[in-house]
């Protein structure tokens, strides 16, 4: 019964979007505003990767409201699982050697590869979130490897705000410097290189921390409690 | 090319199917997983290299990753 | 065929993953379940929005070498969007995990048709 | 010179700085949410009489609209804010008694986070940043629906995860949709050039933004999770759900079909819609015995009225609307703040439990009283200008139409009076046990009680105080044109 009229229902909103469908034709250029980020983006950010120019500047606002959502998930979680404020004395079962060795060896290299993709991300593909997901995603490897080490609750809650303050230092900073919040204060540099872009990779760095702290933390989290 | 992509297409969504048809969560998880992993192909075909890296890191790994914790904390099959 | 699927293929995958993720979350009673379903409902947004802004033969919107020509760069508005669109989505499923977890302990089942029926 | 953009960032750099504040003084955290309202009160204060002569457009990033994403800062954008700041200002000031049990250093950071969510939705300019801002407000919500840990309240906050992630895909589906015609994202600039594009690729995009606001907004058939999420909360966070994130709801809802879409021709489905919601919503809430609930379902019935009056259309009408909207979030408010201490003191939700509790408390149950004749519509409280604004407007139209819908909505509040004075007789006529002992709520309760009895009792009396505030906002929703030109120049 209740399949039936979910099955209906779909049929229904796939017909409706199908519809509207052949007025965005695809594969054709369609787009105003991307085209002048194209032709414009690296003379007036400096970032010679578009996508990271228009994530951190010109739709910086969006950004900061994303590493937001990401900072209430975080807490929000924490609020949620330790409600019960209960602290149970857990079992640690020591993981195999080749694992605990393994994990080791790749951690350090897989932190320096999610720093160099938060560092290039004005250059390359790459950025903030990728490159906090991917230091993440080497705590995450911690977690299974070495069971007993726990990343410092302080040094991450740290990072998650000196992260997010500094996005939001640096916007004001714009605003009084350049007029107006997030306005790109400091010197665009040339190109292609590693010191240019203006606040960009400032920006990006900050993203960095603060979600590769985050994501950590929820992981962390979510193997802590229960 | 347009071949490659049509299988890429059909095999996503037989993963997304099979996700909605495992009793096991696990399996279904790791279909999920299939599915976010397929699409970052598919953004990388769609010349979005960005989204295909935070998809893959993001979608992929830390998402699996979380689920499965979430399933070991409660039930491993559908009842 | 061959000119549906040129123009549809990417389409055709992302609103499958929409109604199939849609399905899931509308019929399945198991909360784990539900939730596996928001996130292939999620990652079929996000294709669809990359492939509303895909140019045929584009290249990334990445000037690696200077002489790069910008006319066929794809557009890159709707992959910043769809950037911000997955953290949001993985943030909203991990609060969704971990209200499970608790719902798990509270009543022992994640089925919800059952905790439905336990409430009152 | 104050710009508008502060409104959102100090509150939101203040939130991030909690776990730092927290390092050095573990109590901190309490009074970071009253310290950031009251700046943002302030600040709303003083931009209120510039936007009434001309709005500001704050352009982030130093780039032209469309550009850049822009705040705009009309009269409805100042008017909302400063509704917000105060409200959640009153809110914080219970909360720092009220809140005592589990993780409070989160909780306070998830209020401040959700009511700069709110404060972004009603500002911005630009319909992603509008989603993201809404993602702000909805996931804290469901994070504190959730906070006091009880089997109903995660129940609660699981089923609006879902029904909310689901209506915000929709959402982004929508915004996909309009990129994918109009190649640009600012609001000003859609509705500039959707007068072109043919109306049928239009439905589908505006079915999709309505439906996807709309389970936020609490319209009828989306409103399942609104009952149980808004009993199971702590009572503050109650009184922020109805009297703040369904109003925002309800602001992008009616921005999008006033400004975007302009869309005159679905106002009167629209209304058919408000009156199903407010006839469901007041039946439900008379056969309610939870006093919270029953509270939650007076909410989605008052959402009905605001919904129908601002799709009357006309400026009497969306002016009554915002009036309604301005009084229901007083009066539904001081009503949540109230109930939490009754319910506190009787240790029990049911109304029954409620009896003789105005001997017990007296100066809480006059002020739950006062919120309940204010939502009635009783003079002198603020909910009968509003309401009688409403009626002349619908009136005012001449269609038969909604001279019968306005017949509706009055048989909805014979059925509201039927309920609130069900519980005030409970309150004050039944019990006749002489073991009262008198003992109030505490100070920091008592204050935002009495600033809100004393808002109702003076826009009740002057309503001409609020009166050209909501007309020009009124005109705002109504004129896109001039909403557009202020944008793009």
């Amino acid at each position: 019964m209740r399949r039936t009229v979910a099955i209906l229902l779909l049929i229904i909103a796939g017909l409706g979007i199908s519809l509207s469908l052949t007025s965005i034709p695809f594969g054709v250029p369609k787009t105003k505003v991307g085209r002048h980020y194209i032709n414009e983006g690296v003379k007036e950010t400096g970032a010679t990767n578009i996508v990271t120019s228009v994530v951190v500047n010109y739709r910086g606002f969006d950004t900061l409201g994303e590493v937001t959502v990401l900072f209430i998930a975080a807490i929000g979680l924490g609020a949620v699982l330790t409600a019960s404020g209960k602290e149970k004395e857990r079992k640690i079962e020591p993981a195999s050697l080749i694992l605990g060795t393994g994990c080791r060896f790749l951690f350090p290299l897989i932190l320096v590869f999610g720093t160099y993709v938060f560092i290039h991300g004005h250059l390359t593909p790459g950025g903030g979130f990728q490159g906090g997901a991917i230091i993440a995603s080497g705590f995450l490897l911690i977690y299974l490897g070495c069971r007993e080490r726990r990343i410092s609750r302080v040094a991450s809650n740290l990072a998650e705000s000196l992260g997010g303050l500094t996005f939001v230092v640096i916007g004001l900073l714009g605003l009084v410097f350049g007029g107006h919040f997030l306005s790109n204060f400091l010197p665009r540099g040339t190109a292609n290189a590693l010191f240019s872009a203006g606040i960009i990779p400032i920006i990006y760095i900050a993203v960095g921390f603060k979600v590769g702290s985050e994501l950590a933390g929820i992981i962390d989290n979510l193997i802590e409690e229960s | 090319m347009i071949f490659i992509v049509s299988f890429l297409v059909v095999l996503m969504l037989v993963g997304a199917v099979a996700a909605s048809i495992f009793r096991d969560l696990i399996s279904a998880v790791i279909s999920a997983t299939l599915v976010s992993l397929v699409a970052a192909i598919l953004f990388y075909l769609l010349a979005a290299p960005d989204v295909a890296m935070a998809e893959a890191a993001i979608g992929a790994a830390l998402t699996a990753a979380i689920f499965i914790i979430a399933i070991r904390r409660t039930k491993r099959y559908e009842e | 065929m061959m000119s549906f699927l040129n123009s549809y293929i990417y389409y055709t995958g992302a609103f499958g993953l929409i109604l199939i993720g849609l399905y899931i979350i509308l019929v399945k009673h198991n909360l784990i379940k539900v939730i596996v379903g928001l996130g292939i409902l999620d990652t079929g947004v996000n294709l669809f929005l990359v492939s509303v802004g895909y140019i045929t033969k584009g290249t990334a919107p990445i000037f690696s070498r200077s002489e790069i020509n910008s006319e066929h760069m794809v557009d890159p508005v709707p992959q910043a969007l769809v950037l911000t669109a997955i953290v949001i989505g993985v943030a909203v499923l991990a609060l969704a995990l971990s209200l499970s977890i608790r719902l798990y302990k509270h009543y022992g089942t994640l089925n919800l048709r059952k905790i439905r029926e336990q409430r009152w | 010179m104050v710009n508008p953009v502060l409104l959102i960032i100090v509150p939101l750099g203040l939130a991030f700085a909690i776990p730092l504040f927290a390092l050095f003084w573990k109590g901190a955290a309490k009074y970071i949410p009253p310290a950031a309202l009251g700046f943002n009160l302030i600040v709303s204060l003083i931009l209120l009489p510039r936007v009434l002569a001309e709005p500001i457009i704050v352009s982030l990033g130093g780039w032209q609209p469309p550009f850049c994403i822009n705040l705009v800062a009309g009269p409805v954008g100042i008017l909302f804010s400063a509704i917000i700041a105060l409200v959640g200002l009153l809110v914080s000031i219970y909360a720092l008694d009220y809140i005592r049990e589990g993780a409070v250093e989160r909780y306070h950071t998830l209020y401040l986070l959700l009511l700069t969510g709110a404060t972004g939705v009603v500002l911005t300019g630009d319909i992603f940043n509008l989603f993201v801002f809404f993602e702000i407000l909805c996931i804290s919500s469901y994070a504190l629906v959730a906070y006091l840990g009880e089997r109903s309240g995660i129940e609660s906050a699981v089923k609006y995860l879902i029904q909310g992630s689901v209506g915000s895909s929709f959402l982004l589906i929508g915004i996909g949709l309009l990129y994918g015609q109009f190649g640009t994202l600012n609001i000003a600039d859609i509705a500039e050039k959707i007068t072109s594009a043919s109306p049928i690729s239009l439905f589908v995009p505006m079915v999709l933004f309505i439906t996807g606001l709309g389970v936020e907004a609490a319209i009828f058939p989306l409103n399942a999770w609104l009952p149980d999420a808004h009993s199971s909360a702590p009572s503050s966070i109650s009184a922020i759900l109805s009297g703040i994130a369904i109003e925002v709801g309800l602001y992008a809802v009616t921005r999008v079909i006033f400004t975007i879409f302009g869309a005159s021709g679905i106002l009167s489905f629209l209304a058919v819609l408000g009156i199903l919601t407010l006839l469901v919503g007041e039946i439900c809430a008379f056969s309610q015995n939870n006093i919270k609930r029953m509270l939650a379902y007076s909410s989605i019935g008052q959402i009905g009225l605001i919904l129908f009056a601002l799709a009357i259309g006309t400026s009497y009408g969306v002016a009554g609307g915002l009036f309604q909207l301005l009084s229901h979030t007083l009066s539904k408010a001081l009503l949540f703040l109230a109930a939490g201490y009754m319910i506190y003191r009787a240790g029990s939700m049911e109304i029954s439990a409620m009896e003789g509790m105005g001997k017990k408390m007296p100066i809480t149950c006059l002020a739950f009283t006062i919120g309940a004749f204010s939502l009635v519509g009783l003079p002198p409280f603020t909910g009968f200008p509003s309401k009688f604004l409403i009626v002349r407007a619908a009136l005012a139209t001449q269609e038969a139409f909604f001279c019968v819908l306005i017949g509706l909505v009055l048989l909805g509040t014979v059925i509201e009076v039927a309920y609130f004075f069900r519980v005030i007789q409970v309150l004050y006529f039944k019990g006749e046990k002489m073991n009262s002992v008198k003992k109030e709520a505490p100070i920091a309760a008592l204050i935002p009680i009495f600033f809100f009895v004393a808002l109702i009792i003076t826009v009740g009396i002057y309503p001409r105080l609020v009166t050209d505030v909501l007309n020009s906002a009124a005109s705002e929703f109504l004129n896109r044109l001039d909403y557009i030109r202020s944008v793009l120049g």
